[in-house]
């Protein structure tokens, strides 16, 4: 396989390829990782309410140094700031927000994603000594969409879209859309639609880099 | 920028179709959205599935959609209330089907609609007419009955503040069922006293978050009269 | 039958027989109708929180006519006080303090009482028209200990300590006391248990006036 | 008068019995009842199974705990912390017993034990390990499956204000699990920032009622350091 020239996406292009596509009024929560990277490229003045975990529901940005509020955290434990119109609930509130189907969207990162929207992201192995899931699979069956922003391959060349995932699942059939370093797809019934691609690459290079069989859009 | 608050009625009310399940909250009268129950009068909706506490008084609100025929079936733990006659004339007439649940039954259904929990066991009902015809288990030595969850398509809503991004407050018992109804509802439409600016509710005092909130309308009646 | 004379306690006896048991610190709910009177006669300096099924924790006396708060009522829709340290929560909370087993104690009106400790208290026939239970069964089947408080007999002398109740049930084996006009009674293992009568009144008066077998305590 | 507060540690853990179930609340380190923790540490009930979060971080609190060999299991979502040395150890000794939960599926386990609900449907899970063995339903064109209550027999709350009768409230995201952990355990041990008279937190805004609540014990450490 030979490569044409081309630049993959770095990881803020990722993070504001997402953003871009997070209209206004929308509940949405972030996942650690490129994800949460997302919320800095979302304007300020572009309304989109950030919900964590811990019982969290209109995150702002990172606080100044000299303004943490040590008792305001979020889902990865970092100090945030509560926007006006901000509250807080309880854990189990919190994830009747996530579980009765109240988020727009959660983003997630990945080790892999399936064509028809399975999604694994907190093993790597059947025999993972003492994996940890934290609200991963609850995000993922819960929010009405799931994106996931990942990089397309493995260090090693390996494709992360794949026609099975081998890794074990976190949610069966919920990923709507992928952004990754090297193109931005959508889960359809027929499996990955490729919506854009990093500047230079063909979809026949795409193709070589990526397991499942991708799709134009009809 | 966000803004749930509508300004008119008409506009609280558009879309509701024929055929919905409406949660409606309150308990007595308080905490009850007269004005929006008077606006779905209004608007037109027919044939609804009605869950609330109980099944109307006098011939106004709840009791004058039942008696105008829009009610297909109410849903309720306390039929009776000082004037029942509305609905007691339906329901002799076999006009109109009623769901009795015993109303924790009732409350803790809508809970689980709004959490993404279809279907619990609870002891409630085990043993009496409640538990015909429904699955039993026994769980620890103790007899359950299987409950399902009670989606709204709508549910109506009254709170005391209200800012642009449907943060609420209630006052006092005016709570009752208004959190939890707009947990469980598709379409949540709040009838609120006071219209504040965003950030005027405390972070640690909003009691129902926006995110179950799709609609505001401001109706300062002042107290609520009686019962 | 012949009668020898005896009184019978009054509803305020009754209310007040039932109040001296209950010990400070317990939560209690109160039914509709006797019931309700309870807590006239609990001393507000004996510290016992009362409950009412829309919310309501810590109510206190009814309100002077001209200090009425129009946006706190009862489960009775009765106008009350909330004392100091008295709280509110949603209808899910405050019957996941009933249903979780939080309540010390409920005291209900019956209609029949079984000496297995079934209570019938919400409709007279299989064939009500629009039967209203409202909170009785979660109340019923949910708080630590059930007392009832009614007469001991119908208008028409018909007991209503059964062995059987012939009215839909609101709850199986659930009631651990009954105050009657006639008596104080325990329900037990084995059945109904005396545990005091009206003045004047003897065992075997008060057996003649009830179906099911009463016992004296061990 | 009813006096729930309690004037030391020992009155405060007095009566924690070997093979007890402890729900531990806190998220991070916010909201995290530390104190007590290190009074359960010292009052030496050992055999214990300890739901939480996580599964300790360092050689303090519950690592600590899990350290001395007290805890025979730890059911939590995350027990991946930022020096997790002491769980891991354990674990792969074989000297400690891990049920992974997912967090909103054990967060809802302890509300349900709190509300009297045995066992519920959930659609989190389905498709993957978690599901292997749990009883699959299909209800509405969607799996669940079911889970259980998770009760404790003791349970650790950190509370920002607390008045005699253990009414409660928590500042900003101290919350997380702290009010559910105390309805769902039978005796609710509370350490608070704050003592505050009776009457002082408005009815409206209490995040906890006393009935959830057995001891309250002052321990006012200010702000929490760090994770």
């Amino acid at each position: 396989m030979s490569d044409s020239a081309f630049t993959p996406f770095n990881r803020v292009q990722m993070a504001q390829r997402a953003a871009a596509d997070i209209p206004e009024g929308w509940y949405v929560n972030l996942g650690i990782g490129i994800p949460t990277l997302v919320a800095d490229h979302v304007p300020l003045d572009r309304e989109v309410i950030f919900h964590s975990e811990n019982g969290i529901l209109g995150m702002g940005p990172a606080p100044a140094k000299d303004a943490i509020e040590p008792w305001l955290i979020n889902a990865g434990k970092q100090y945030i700031t509560l926007r006006q119109g901000g509250s807080i609930c309880h854990h189990a509130d919190s994830f009747a927000m996530i579980r009765g189907g109240h988020l727009d969207l959660c983003v997630l990162g990945a080790f892999q994603v399936a064509d028809n929207g399975d999604i694994a992201n907190w093993a790597t192995s059947e025999n993972d000594t003492a994996p940890a899931v934290g609200g991963a699979m609850d995000l993922a069956a819960g929010a009405k969409r799931l994106w996931v922003i990942m990089d397309h391959t493995t260090k090693d060349g390996t494709s992360k879209l794949v026609n099975k995932c081998s890794y074990p699942l976190t949610a069966e059939s919920c990923v709507k859309r992928v952004y990754t370093n090297l193109a931005t797809l959508d889960v359809t019934d027929r499996g990955f639609v490729v919506l854009g691609m990093a500047p230079g690459l063909t979809l026949e290079n795409l193709q070589a880099r990526t397991d499942a069989k991708l799709h134009l859009p009809a | 920028m966000i803004d749930k608050t509508v300004q008119s009625m008409a506009d609280a009310m558009a879309g509701i179709k024929d055929g919905s399940t409406v949660l409606l909250a309150g308990f007595g009268s308080v905490g009850q959205p007269n004005a929006l129950i008077d606006g779905l009068i209004e608007q037109g909706a027919k044939d609804l599935t009605v869950a609330a506490n109980n099944a109307g008084s006098g011939h106004v609100g709840l009791a004058r959609l039942m008696e105008l025929g829009r009610v297909r079936k109410i849903v309720c733990s306390f039929p009776r209330s000082s004037d029942p006659v509305v609905f007691e004339t339906l329901y002799r007439a076999g006009k109109i089907e009623l769901e009795i649940v015993p109303q924790g039954t009732i409350a803790e259904r809508i809970r689980a609609a709004g959490a993404g929990v279809p279907a619990f066991f609870t002891a409630t009902g085990v043993g009496t007419k409640m538990a015909v015809g429904k699955e039993h288990r026994e769980i620890d030595g103790r007899t359950y009955i299987l409950e399902n969850a009670l989606y709204g398509d709508v549910g109506l809503v009254e709170a005391w503040e209200a800012d642009r991004w449907g943060n609420l407050t209630y006052k006092l018992a005016g709570r009752n069922f208004n959190p939890i109804v707009a947990m469980a509802s598709k379409l949540t439409i709040v009838q609120t006293q006071h219209v504040v600016g965003l950030g005027d509710i405390h972070p640690d005092h909003v009691h129902t978050p926006g995110i179950f909130v799709d609609r505001v309308l401001h109706i300062p009646y002042g107290d609520p009269g009686g019962f």
